[in-house]
C-alpha cells in the first residue's frame, strides 16, 4: 500500500452496486464489443481514457488524426477519478498459500498486484505466480458460459442438468462426490459441506498436486492432530532443509523467503546470519542459497536424517540405540542445529512418511516446536488426503459415481494413467467442472461451470489457522460465474457471492475475533481494509508421541540407488502447471537452468559425460511398460549423478494456445512441439501409490535418439570464468559477483572487494551535478534468491511483451531486469550466485554519448532517459552497454488480444518496432509519487517510490531511493562495507550497487572449495 | 630496391597514339553495341541488385528482426557491410586525387574508373547506415534541421553523427570531382556521338565546354585545389568510421590504432577492388594499351605497402592486449584467435597479410590473371576483417551471462549480395555510357608532337611515390 | 560593329606554343586558345595571370568551419544544453570531426560553383564553336583583326607558323 | 577581377547561411498538428453561456484537473445538478409563462431539444425520473485535445502550480464550441517550461522540468 494512497474499499454493497450503472456498461465494453482496435499506440490511449470507453483508432501525430470519441460516466461513481490509481485489499489465489495483496486497479481495471507489506504472511512480497496470475483475468480463452458436453449452453440449462443429477442421487442415495484441491477459503468450504450435507452419500475429497501429505499424516502419528505445523523461518538460526524447496515451491516461498532471508543480512554492526544445510539430489532454488549443500540420492535421504536424528538423540541423552555411522557432515549440522536448539529448525520435503516422522522427531529432539514450528496455529495450505483419494479412484474405476464434481483440479493431467481417468469420467452420469478454463479434466466433463477469477468475484482464504483473508471484487465479472454461486443454487438457496462470503465472515469470524468493532458493519469495513483479520482459535493439545518415530529411526535403512532415479519437481512459475495457460510464467527463465518455454531432462554432467549427451540432446525416458517420454537433456551441475530430473507442469492442453505465438515470419519457429503443447507431460512416467503421486521413481531407462532440440536458455555461459583457452594468465575469472565469507566479513567488512573505484578526479569540467534527487539503487545479493519475482513485476508494471520461445532461442527475450546466474567451484557441487541484472543508470553511460538523435539522455535525477518516439534504433546503445540490458524491439509485437491488452500499464508507452527500450527505475511511479508529493504540498519522503521490483521482492533484496537524502535507505545502504559496483573500473559510475555475496562458511572451508 | 628495368622508358601509353586515335579509341566502347559479355554481366549484376531489392523490402515490412542480431549483438553484416565498401571507396579517391598531387602520370588511365568506383562504393555504403535503423523511415532525424520540437538538436557527440556528416560529405565531394574531370571528355563526346539524342544529352552536362585555354587554366586550378581538399577527406573519412569503434568502452573497439589501421586497411581493400575492375575493364573493353602491365604493376605495389600496414595493425592489437594487463582485451583477442569465431579470423590473416606477400615476385605482378586472383582474395579477406572486427568484439563482451553467437539469416546475405549487385549493375553502366578513361588527361600524358624541353616527359616521370627509396 | 577573328588550327602542342608565345610577342591581339586538354606552358606562352580561385576555397572553407562550431557549440550548450552521459556542456574536441567535414564540403562545392560562374558554364549553354575539332586532336589559335594587324597579315603569321588549317569567323560585338 | 570575386564569395557566404540559417519554423503545419480542430459535439454544448456568462468555474465541471492527470469530461450527473431543474433557456420559458397567462392555463414545461438529448441519455422520462423501460446510453463526445500517446501530461500538476486553464486552452470562457487553440507542439511546452523557470508561475517560483522523462516514458 503506497503511503501516499488512501486505501479504498466498498464501502457497502449497496455503494458497490451503486456503481452499477457504471459497471454495466464497463462489463459491456469488456466483451468484445468493436471499440479501438487501430494501431499500437491508440491501445495506451484507449486505457489512459480513464474510465471512458473510446472509438475510433488513431495514429500517432499522422495527417488530421481521425475522430475519437469520450463516452463519460453517465453517473459519477464516488471515490473513482478517472486517471487515478486506487489499491483495494485482496487475498491471491494463485496457489492455497493466500498471500496478501494490494491491487492496483486503474478506471475500473485491476493492472497490477502487489504484496500487502502489512499481511502478516506475506510482508510485502508477492511471487512470479501471483504477478503474473493477473494476466489469467484478462483470458479471452476462458469460456463465457457453460458447456453441457461440449455445447455451449445459458446457466439455467447448465444448472437443470445438475439439479436434475443431484435429485436423482438424492432419491436413490448416488454418491456425490466433490473433488478440489486444498481449499482455505471458509465460504467455500462452508457451500461445498452445505451442498453435500444435503445427501444421503456426499463426501469431499482433496488432493494436492504438490502435496504435503507425508507431513500432515507424520503429524498425526508423532502429534496426533493431522495438521501441517506452520514453519517459522523468520525464528530459525540454523535450518537443515531435506529436499525441501521452501524458498522456490514448498508450501508458502513467499512468507518463508521473507521471513528467511531476514535473518540473513549481515551489516558491520551485527555481522550474523542464519546458517542453512541443504540435502537434495537435484539443485534447488534453495539449494542454491544454501551456506553448504550436500547432493543425496533421493533413496538415501530417509537415512540421512535417521543419522542425524541418531545424532541428536545422542547429545539430548534420548539415545534409543540407533546405531551411528561415521558422516563427519552430519556431526557438524548435528552440532550447529544442537547449539541452536529451539532456535533451529529441520524441514522435509519429501513425501515419504519414514523421513517426516524422522524430521518431526529431530525437530522435537532439538525443542524446536512451539519456536520455529507452530502446531498451535497450523497452516492449512495442504490438506490432501490420498486415502480419500484413492478411494474416490476406485469409485471412479467402478463407477458407483452419480455426480461428481471437480473444483480446481485437474487429475486427468495430473495421474499417471490419465487417459484412463478420462474415459472413466466420460462413463460417470455426471461430471461437473468448475475449472476456470477448459484444461484435460473440464475437457473429460459433462458439464463445466466456469468458476471465475479470483480478482472478479468474492472469496476468503484461511492459509493459517485464525488467519483470515478477504477476496473482493475489482471488475465486473468478464467471465464465467463465481463457483459460490453455483453451489449455493446447487445447494437449493441462490446467493450471491457477496452475501455468501458476508454470511460466513458475520457469522463464523466474527465472533471469534474479539473485535474492538461491535457493529458486524463496522469490523467487515476494516477488514476490507486491511485485507486480513486474526481470529482466536481453540487449540487442541497435542503431545509428542516418539515411538512411531523411534521405530521409523530403527526401520530406516542405507538403501543404494540402483540406477538412474527419475526426480520430478514443480519448477518456479509453472509449479504443477495450473497456469501454463500463463505466457509470462512460460518465458520467465528457471533461476537455475535459465531456460524457458519447455521442460527437459536434468542430468549431472559426470552422467551426461558417461551417456555422451550434451544440452539438446534428446533422449527417450523409459518406465515401466510402454511408458516413455521424449525430453531434451540438459546439463545441470551440482545434481547428483543417479538421478534425471524433469520439470512438471508442462505438456498440458492449457498450452495449446501457443501455437501461433511470437511475431511471424520466414524464419518463425512455432513455440509448441510436435504435439502441439509446450513442453512434455512427465506425469506418465510416474507411478501413484494409493491416493498420492510418487515424485521419483528408480530405475528409469534412458535412451539416446539422436534427435536435437535446441532449448530457448537465456544464459549461454554458466560460470565467471573464461574458458581456460582462452584464458589469459591469472586472469581467467572476472570480478563481476564479488563473494566473501561470513568469518572473512567479521574480520574485515570490504573483504572480498575485488573491483577498483574510478579515478576521482576527471578531465572534464563537471558541469553536471544532481541538486534535488538523485535516484539510486541497492541489490543485496546475500538476500537475493534468484526467485524472479521481480523479472514478472516489471513485465507487468511496464507493458513487457512475451515474444515466444523462438525469440527467445535468439536471445531475444524483452525482459528489462534478468538475473544472471553464475556457477563457481566443482562441478560437483557448484556454488551459485544471483545477480539481478537492470540498466545501471551510468553517470557516464555510454550509452547516451553514442545516440546520434539525442535518445537517450540523463536526467537531472541522475536517471538515465530511453525516449522511444525520439529512437530511430540504431542500436549503438545496445553494442556500446557493457552490461548488454538494453532491449530493442525487433518487430511489432503482437497485441492483438484485446482483452489481454486490459492489462497494460497506461502509464508506460507501449513500444513499436525499431526502438529501444530498458530500465527506466519505473519513472512512472517517481513521477506519481512526485506529483501527488506536490498536490498534498510535502516533500517526497523516502520509500514513496518504489519502484515494481522493488516492491515485490519477497526477500527486500532491492532497496530504491534518494541517495542525496543522507536519512534515505539507500544512502545508508551506499555506505555499507559490502558496497560494491560492477565494472567500475571502466568508470561509467553505475546507479546500481551491489552488495558483496556473504555465504555463512569458514574461510578455510572456501579456500578448499576454490583452491 | 626496384630493378633498373622500371627505370627504363616504358611507355605510360602503348602504341604511340595521336590525340585523334585516343578519342577515337576510347569513345568506340561507348559508341559501339554492347559486347554479350556485357549483357552476360550486366544481367548477373542485375540479378544481384534485385534480390537485395526484395531482401530490403521484406526489411522494411517486417522489421531488423528478419536478421540473425540478438540482445548482444547489435551489429553484423550491416556495418560490415557498411566499412567495407566505404572501404572500397577510398582507392579511388587516393588514385584520383592524392596520385594527382604528388604527379602520378600513371594514374591517368584509371582515375576515372577508379573514382567511378568510389561513388558508386559510397552508394552501397551509404545504403547500409540507413537500412539498419529500426525505424529507417525517420533517418532523416540524424540531421540537425530546424523543427518544432523545442527545438532539438542533435548529439555531435555521437561518431553516428559525425559519419552522416562525413559520408555526404564525402559522397558529394566524390561526385563534384568525379563530374569536374569528366567535362572536358563530355564536350569530346558531345562533339564526336552521331546521335543527335545523345548530342544533347552530352550538351546539357558539358555545361557548353569549348576547350577554351583560359577555361582551362581555371579548370586546373580547381582540379588542383579539389585534390588537395579530398586528401585529407578521404582520411578523415575512414578515420571517423573507425571512431564509431574506437570511442566505445567494448574491449576490442576501444582502440587508439583503428584510424590509420582503418585508413591503410581502406585503401588496401580499395586498391584491389580497381584491380579486379580494371583487368576485367582492359580485357573486355580492349584497352590494354592504355591501361598497361605498368599500372597494374604500380597498383600491386600498393597493395604490398598496405597488406604490410594492416599486417602490422594485426601483430600491434595482441601486443596492445599483452601489456594492457587488461583481462577484457586480452580476452577478446584470443577469443578472436581462437575462439568460436577463429576460422574468419585466420582466413582475414592468410588473404590480408599472407597472400599479398607474393607480390613481391615481378613476375607474378605482371601476371593479370594472379594479380586478379589476388585482389579477388584481398576483398574476402578485407570484408572478414571487418566482421571479425565487429562481431566477435560483441558476442563475447563485459558481463559472461550476455556471451552468445551471432548467425546472418538468408535475408542478411541477401543485402550483401544486393549490394554488390548495385555496384556492378552501375559500374557496368558507366563502362557502356561514359568514357573509362579520361581522354583529355591521357592526350596529355601521350608524347604526341612534345619535344621541347622542360616540359615533363614520361621518361623522367617519377615512379609511384611510395617505392621512392 | 563587327570584329574579324582569324583562326588557326595546329595539329601538335609544340606548334600551338610556339605560335601562340610568337603572336603574343608580334603584338597581334590573341583572343584565346583552344585546346583538347591543358597544355602546360600555353599560359606562360599566352601571358595570363594564375587564377584567384584559391582564394575563394579558402573564404569559404573558413567560414563554413567557423560557422560549423558555432552552430555545435549554440546547439549543444547554449540552446538546448542536455546531459549526454556525463559529458561536459561544451565538448569541443567531439565538435571537431563535423566542422572539418563541413569546412571541406563548404570549400570544395563553392569553388566549383565560383569557377563555374566565372567561366560562364551551365547546364545547356551553348559551346561556342569557334574553331572545329578542338575537343578532339586540334589545336586552335584566335586572333582579332586590328588596324596594325589586317587579316592577310595574320594568315601569313599562321602560315609561317606551320597551322594546318585556317578558317575566319566574323562576330557582333555583342556576343 | 578581384571585386567580382569578392562579389562570388559574397554571393555563396550568404545562399549558404540562408540555407542553413533559416527562422525556425513553427508557424507552417507540421504533420499530426491539429491546432484550430473544432469538431462539433453531439450535444450543443455552450462553454461561453455556461462558463462565461453564467461564470461557471472550470473545476466545477473537470474536477478530476485538480487530482488526476486528466481534467475528464463531466458525467451527465454532473450536468443534472443544474439540468434537473433547469430545462430550458431563461427566454424561452418567460415566453411561456407569458403565453401562459394569456390563455390563463398552467405554463407548459419547455425541454429545449439539447437538453432533451441529455435526458436521453440517462434515459429519464418527462418528469425527469429514470425510465426503467428504456437503457442509459452514455455520450459520446468528441475528443478535441489530443496528445501522442508517448506523451505523458499531467493536469494535476499544472492545475495545482497555478496554471491558468485558458493558458492551454485559450479562451474557452468565450466559444460557443471548444476549439483547440495551441499547436501542442513539443516545442509548444518545452517553452512554457522554460519560461516558467525563469518568471515562475503567477509570482511564485517553481520547478518545471525539461528533463525528457517529464513527459516521455
Amino acid at each position: 500500500m503506497r503511503a501516499d494512497e488512501p486505501k479504498r474499499y466498498w464501502k457497502s454493497l449497496a455503494e458497490r452496486e451503486g456503481g452499477a450503472a457504471y459497471s454495466e456498461r464497463a462489463a459491456a465494453e469488456f466483451d468484445e464489443t468493436p471499440f479501438a482496435a487501430g494501431p499500437l499506440g491508440s491501445r495506451r490511449s484507449f486505457l489512459q481514457a480513464a474510465g471512458f470507453s473510446f472509438a475510433g483508432a488513431l495514429l500517432a501525430g499522422c495527417r488530421r488524426a481521425p475522430v475519437e470519441k469520450a463516452a463519460p460516466w453517465l453517473e459519477q461513481p464516488e471515490e473513482i477519478i478517472a486517471g487515478r490509481s486506487y489499491y483495494y485489499t485482496s487475498t491471491c489465489g494463485a496457489c492455497p498459500a493466500g498471500c496478501g495483496l494490494l491491487v492496483k486497479t486503474r478506471d475500473g481495471r485491476p493492472i497490477k498486484l502487489e504484496g500487502n507489506p502489512d499481511h502478516p504472511l506475506s510482508r510485502g512480497g508477492l511471487c512470479a505466480v501471483g504477478q503474473a496470475s493477473i494476466l489469467g483475468l484478462y483470458d479471452s480463452l476462458r469460456p463465457k458460459q457453460p458447456l453441457l458436453r461440449g455445447r455451449a449452453v445459458s446457466w439455467q440449462e447448465a444448472d437443470r442438468e445438475v439439479l436434475k443429477a443431484l435429485a436423482e442421487a438424492r432419491r436413490s442415495g448416488g454418491a456425490v462426490r466433490y473433488l478440489s484441491g486444498t481449499l482455505t477459503s471458509p465460504s467455500r468450504l462452508r457451500m461445498i459441506r452445505q451442498l453435500l450435507s444435503g445427501l444421503p452419500d456426499g463426501r469431499h475429497v482433496t488432493y494436492d498436486t504438490l502435496p504435503a501429505a507425508a507431513v500432515l499424516d507424520a503429524h498425526e502419528r508423532t502429534h496426533g492432530v493431522r495438521a501441517l505445523p506452520h514453519y517459522r523461518f523468520d525464528r530459525a538460526n540454523v535450518v537443515a532443509s531435506f529436499d525441501a524447496d521452501f524458498l522456490g515451491t514448498w508450501l508458502s516461498p513467499v512468507e518463508f523467503t521473507a521471513g528467511y532471508s531476514q535473518l540473513r543480512k549481515p551489516l558491520e554492526q551485527s555481522p550474523q546470519m542464519s546458517y542453512h544445510v541443504q540435502f537434495e539430489a537435484r539443485l534447488s532454488l534453495t539449494g542454491s542459497k544454501a551456506d553448504r549443500r550436500i547432493r543425496i540420492a533421493p533413496e538415501e535421504l530417509p537415512w540421512y536424517l535417521a543419522q542425524l536424528c541418531a545424532r541428536l538423540e545422542v547429545k539430548a541423552q534420548r539415545s534409543s540405540g540407533a546405531r551411528l555411522e561415521s558422516l563427519p557432515i552430519l556431526d557438524d549440522v548435528a552440532e550447529r542445529l544442537w547449539q541452536a536448539r529451539g532456535r533451529s529448525l529441520v524441514v522435509c520435503g519429501a513425501e515419504h512418511l519414514d523421513a517426516q516422522l524422522l524430521a518431526n522427531y529431530a525437530n522435537e529432539l532439538l525443542g524446536n516446536y512451539g519456536t520455529t514450528l507452530d502446531l498451535r496455529r497450523p497452516s492449512l495450505q495442504r490438506q490432501a488426503r490420498p486415502g480419500d483419494f484413492a478411494e474416490l479412484l476406485d469409485e471412479i474405476a467402478t463407477g458407483r459415481i452419480a455426480v461428481l464434481f471437480l473444483d480446481g483440479v485437474n487429475p486427468v493431467y495430473d495421474l499417471p494413467d490419465g487417459e484412463q481417468l478420462a474415459r472413466r469420467l466420460r462413463k460417470l452420469p455426471l461430471v461437473v467442472s468448475l475449472a476456470e478454463r477448459l484444461d484435460e479434466s473440464a475437457e473429460a466433463a459433462a458439464v463445466v461451470c466456469p468458476d471465475q477469477h479470483y480478482l472478479e468475484c468474492w472469496g476468503d482464504a484461511e492459509p493459517v489457522r485464525g488467519l483470515f483473508g478477504v477476496q473482493q471484487p475489482l471488475i465486473p465479472p468478464l467471465r464465467g460465474r463465481a463457483a459460490l454461486e453455483s453451489l449455493a443454487i446447487w445447494a437449493g438457496a441462490p446467493k450471491s457471492a457477496a452475501d455468501i462470503v458476508r454470511e460466513t465472515w458475520e457469522r463464523e469470524i466474527f465472533p471469534r475475533c474479539k473485535a474492538k468493532e461491535e457493529s458486524f458493519e463496522r469490523f467487515w469495513e476494516r477488514v476490507l481494509h486491511e485485507g486480513w483479520v486474526e481470529a482466536e482459535i481453540e487449540h487442541p493439545g497435542s503431545a509428542f508421541n516418539p515411538a512411531p518415530a523411534q521405530a521409523a529411526l530403527h526401520r530406516v535403512t542405507k538403501t543404494a540407488a540402483a540406477g538412474l532415479t527419475l526426480v520430478a519437481y514443480p519448477k518456479i512459475a509453472l509449479l504443477d502447471g495450473r497456469h501454463a495457460y500463463n505466457p509470462w510464467l512460460q518465458e520467465l527463465p528457471d533461476p537455475i537452468t535459465k531456460a524457458t518455454w519447455d521442460n527437459y531432462a536434468c542430468l549431472a554432467p559426470a552422467t551426461a559425460r558417461k551417456l555422451g549427451l550434451t544440452d539438446g540432446d534428446v533422449v527417450r525416458l523409459e518406465a515401466g511398460p510402454e511408458r516413455a517420454v521424449e525430453l531434451p537433456v540438459l546439463v545441470q551441475p551440482g545434481q547428483h549423478d543417479n538421478v534425471v530430473a524433469v520439470a512438471l507442469g508442462y505438456g498440458g492442453h492449457l498450452t495449446r494456445r501457443f501455437a501461433n505465438l511470437g511475431p511471424r515470419w520466414l524464419g518463425w519457429r512455432p513455440s509448441v512441439n510436435a504435439g502441439g503443447c509446450v513442453g512434455e507431460n512427465i506425469a506418465p512416467l510416474l507411478e501413484r501409490d494409493g491416493g498420492s503421486l510418487r515424485w521419483t521413481r528408480s530405475g528409469v531407462r534412458l535412451v539416446p535418439t539422436g534427435k536435437r532440440h535446441a532449448l530457448a536458455v537465456t544464459q549461454d555461459h554458466h560460470t565467471l570464468t573464461v574458458p581456460p583457452r582462452l584464458a589469459a594468465a591469472d586472469r581467467g575469472r572476472r570480478p563481476i559477483i564479488e563473494e566473501t565469507t561470513l568469518e572473512a566479513f567479521r574480520k574485515d567488512p570490504r573483504a572480498g572487494a575485488q573491483g577498483h573505484p574510478p579515478p576521482a578526479e576527471d578531465l572534464w569540467p563537471r558541469d553536471h551535478t544532481f541538486p534535488g534527487h538523485r535516484w539510486m539503487m541497492v541489490v543485496d545479493l546475500t538476500a537475493c534468491t534468484g526467485c524472479s519475482a521481480c523479472v514478472i513485476a516489471c513485465q507487468v508494471e511496464n507493458n513487457v511483451p512475451a515474444v515466444g520461445k523462438d525469440e527467445v532461442r535468439r536471445k531475444r527475450e524483452m525482459h528489462w531486469i534478468r538475473i544472471d546466474r553464475y556457477y563457481s567451484g566443482p562441478l560437483g557441487d557448484v556454488d551459485v550466485a544471483f545477480q539481478p541484472m537492470m540498466c545501471q543508470h551510468c553517470e557516464h553511460a555510454p550509452c547516451e554519448t553514442v545516440c546520434p538523435v539525442l535518445a537517450t539522455v540523463h536526467s537531472s535525477e541522475g536517471l538515465n532517459q530511453q525516449i522511444y518516439n525520439r529512437c530511430i534504433g540504431t542500436r549503438y546503445c545496445e553494442n556500446n552497454c557493457p552490461y548488454k540490458v538494453r532491449r530493442f524491439n525487433w518487430f511489432d509485437y503482437a497485441r492483438d488480444d484485446r482483452l489481454a491488452n486490459m492489462v497494460l500499464n497506461p502509464d508506460v508507452t507501449v513500444r513499436s518496432r525499431g526502438v529501444m527500450e530498458k530500465c527506466t527505475f519505473c519513472v512512472q511511479r517517481i513521477q506519481e509519487a512526485r506529483l501527488e508529493a506536490r498536490r498534498r504540498g510535502e516533500p517526497l519522503r523516502d520509500g514513496e517510490v518504489q519502484t515494481a521490483c522493488q516492491q515485490s521482492c519477497p526477500a527486500q533484496a532491492i532497496v530504491f531511493g534518494d541517495a542525496n537524502d543522507p536519512a534515505s535507505k539507500v544512502s545508508q545502504l551506499l555506505k555499507s562495507g559490502r558496497a560494491y559496483r560492477v565494472l567500475e573500473e571502466i568508470n561509467v559510475r553505475p546507479s546500481v550497487t551491489y552488495l558483496r555475496l556473504v555465504r555463512n562458511r569458514r574461510e578455510a572451508e572456501e579456500e578448499e572449495r576454490h583452491g | 630496391m626496384a630493378e633498373p628495368v622500371l627505370l627504363a622508358p616504358e611507355p605510360l601509353i602503348a602504341g604511340g597514339k595521336r590525340p585523334g586515335q585516343v578519342t577515337s579509341e576510347i569513345l568506340a566502347t561507348t559508341e559501339r553495341r554492347a559486347s554479350p559479355l556485357w549483357w552476360a554481366g550486366f544481367l548477373v549484376a542485375f540479378g544481384a541488385l534485385a534480390a537485395g531489392i526484395a531482401a530490403v523490402a521484406y526489411l522494411f515490412s517486417t522489421g531488423v528482426g528478419t536478421w540473425g542480431l540478438n540482445n548482444t549483438v547489435g551489429w553484423a553484416f550491416d556495418i560490415t557491410n557498411f566499412v567495407f565498401w566505404i572501404g572500397i571507396g577510398h582507392a579511388g579517391t587516393l588514385i584520383s586525387a592524392i596520385l594527382y598531387l604528388f604527379r602520378q602520370r600513371w594514374r591517368t588511365s584509371v582515375n576515372r574508373s577508379a573514382e567511378a568506383m568510389t561513388i558508386f562504393a559510397v552508394i552501397c555504403a551509404g545504403i547500409f547506415p540507413v537500412i539498419h535503423l529500426g525505424r529507417p523511415w525517420l533517418a532523416y532525424w540524424i540531421f540537425p534541421y530546424p523543427n518544432t520540437r523545442g527545438p532539438l538538436w542533435i548529439n555531435f557527440r555521437s561518431p553516428l553523427a559525425w559519419d552522416a556528416f562525413a559520408i555526404t560529405t564525402y559522397f558529394l565531394i566524390s561526385l563534384t570531382f568525379w563530374y569536374l574531370g569528366m567535362i572536358p571528355d563530355l564536350a569530346t563526346l558531345r562533339d564526336h556521338t552521331p546521335s543527335r539524342f545523345r548530342r544533347r544529352l552530352y550538351a546539357f552536362f558539358s555545361l557548353g565546354w569549348d576547350g577554351s585555354f583560359r577555361t582551362w587554366l581555371r579548370y586546373e586550378t580547381v582540379y588542383m585545389l579539389l585534390a588537395g581538399l579530398a586528401t585529407p577527406l578521404v582520411v578523415s573519412v575512414h578515420t571517423i568510421v573507425s571512431w564509431d569503434f574506437a570511442t566505445s568502452v567494448i574491449p576490442g573497439w576501444h582502440t587508439t590504432i583503428f584510424p590509420p589501421y582503418f585508413v591503410a586497411g581502406a585503401i588496401f581493400s580499395g586498391m584491389a577492388m580497381v584491380l579486379t575492375l580494371v583487368i576485367v575493364a582492359r580485357k573486355v573493353m580492349r584497352l590494354e594499351d592504355y591501361i598497361t602491365a605498368r599500372h597494374i604493376d604500380a597498383m600491386c605495389k600498393f597493395l604490398l605497402l598496405t597488406s604490410g600496414i594492416v599486417g602490422l595493425a594485426y601483430a600491434t592489437e595482441f601486443l596492445t592486449a599483452f601489456y594492457s594487463e587488461n583481462r577484457y582485451e586480452q580476452f577478446v583477442f584470443l577469443n578472436r584467435a581462437l575462439g568460436p569465431y577463429a576460422w574468419g579470423y585466420w582466413i582475414m590473416v592468410v588473404a590480408n597479410v599472407l597472400i599479398p606477400q607474393l607480390l613481391w615476385f615481378r613476375r607474378l605482378r605482371r601476371n593479370a590473371a594472379a594479380v586478379f586472383a589476388i585482389s579477388i582474395l584481398i576483398n574476402v579477406g578485407m570484408w572478414f576483417e571487418r566482421f571479425i572486427i565487429i562481431v566477435t568484439s560483441l558476442h563475447r563482451d563485459y558481463l559472461p551471462a550476455n556471451w552468445t553467437m551471432y548467425r546472418p539469416t538468408l535475408i542478411e546475405v541477401g543485402t550483401l549480395v544486393g549490394s554488390f549487385g548495385l555496384f556492378f549493375t552501375c559500374f557496368l553502366l558507366f563502362c557502356r555510357f561514359l568514357p573509362v578513361i579520361s581522354m583529355s588527361e591521357v592526350k596529355g600524358a601521350i608524347q604526341f608532337g612534345r619535344t621541347r624541353p622542360g616540359a615533363p616527359a614520361p621518361e623522367e616521370s617519377p615512379l609511384p611515390a611510395e617505392v621512392h627509396p | 560593329m563587327t570584329r574579324r577573328l582569324l583562326i588557326g588550327l595546329y595539329e601538335t602542342e609544340d606548334d600551338i606554343l610556339a605560335a601562340a608565345e610568337a603572336a603574343r610577342l608580334r603584338g597581334m591581339k590573341v583572343v584565346d586558345v583552344y585546346s583538347p586538354y591543358f597544355v602546360h606552358g600555353l599560359e606562360r606562352a599566352m601571358g595570363l595571370p594564375p587564377s584567384k580561385l584559391p582564394w575563394v576555397c579558402f573564404a569559404l572553407g573558413v567560414s563554413g568551419a567557423a560557422f560549423k562550431v558555432w552552430f555545435e557549440y549554440w546547439t549543444t550548450a547554449s540552446d538546448w544544453p542536455v546531459n549526454v552521459g556525463g559529458k561536459p556542456w561544451n565538448s569541443l574536441p567531439a565538435f571537431v570531426p563535423i566542422t572539418f567535414e563541413v569546412m571541406v564540403l563548404f570549400a570544395g562545392l563553392s569553388t566549383v560553383f565560383a569557377f563555374f560562374l566565372v567561366s560562364r558554364l551551365w547546364p545547356g549553354r551553348r559551346a561556342v564553336a569557334l574553331a572545329p575539332r578542338t575537343t578532339d586532336d586540334r589545336f586552335g589559335l584566335v586572333i582579332e583583326e586590328t588596324a596594325y594587324f589586317d587579316a592577310p597579315a595574320v594568315r601569313r603569321f599562321f602560315e609561317e607558323s606551320r597551322a594546318v588549317e585556317i578558317c575566319e569567323r566574323m562576330m557582333e560585338e555583342a556576343a | 577581377m578581384a571585386s567580382r570575386l569578392t562579389a562570388i564569395v559574397l554571393a555563396l557566404a550568404s545562399a549558404y547561411s540562408l540555407l542553413l540559417l533559416r527562422p525556425k519554423i513553427g508557424s507552417f503545419r507540421l504533420p499530426g498538428n491539429q491546432q484550430g480542430y473544432e469538431p462539433v459535439q453531439p450535444i450543443a454544448y455552450s462553454h461561453r453561456l455556461h462558463a462565461g456568462e453564467l461564470q461557471i468555474p472550470c473545476l466545477y465541471c473537470h474536477f478530476s484537473a485538480e487530482r488526476s492527470r486528466h481534467a475528464g469530461i463531466p458525467a451527465a450527473s454532473i450536468c443534472m445538478n443544474c439540468h434537473r431543474f433547469v430545462t430550458a433557456p431563461l427566454g424561452a420559458l418567460r415566453a411561456e409563462d407569458a403565453l401562459a397567462s394569456k390563455e390563463k392555463r398552467a405554463p407548459r414545461l419547455i425541454v429545449s431539444p439539447e437538453l432533451q438529448k441529455l435526458y436521453d441519455a440517462l434515459a429519464l422520462n418527462e418528469k425527469r425520473e429514470p425510465d426503467p423501460s428504456r437503457r442509459p446510453r452514455p455520450i459520446a463526445w468528441v475528443r478535441v485535445y489530443r496528445l501522442p500517446d508517448f506523451v505523458y501530461f499531467d493536469h494535476r500538476a499544472h492545475v495545482n502550480a497555478g496554471v491558468a486553464c485558458q493558458q492551454c486552452h485559450g479562451p474557452v470562457e468565450t466559444m460557443e464550441r471548444v476549439r483547440q487553440v495551441s499547436d501542442l507542439s513539443m516545442g509548444w511546452c518545452v517553452n512554457c517550461h522554460r519560461q516558467a523557470n525563469q518568471t515562475g508561475v503567477n509570482g511564485r517560483q517553481v520547478h518545471a522540468s525539461t528533463d525528457c522523462a517529464a513527459c516521455h516514458f
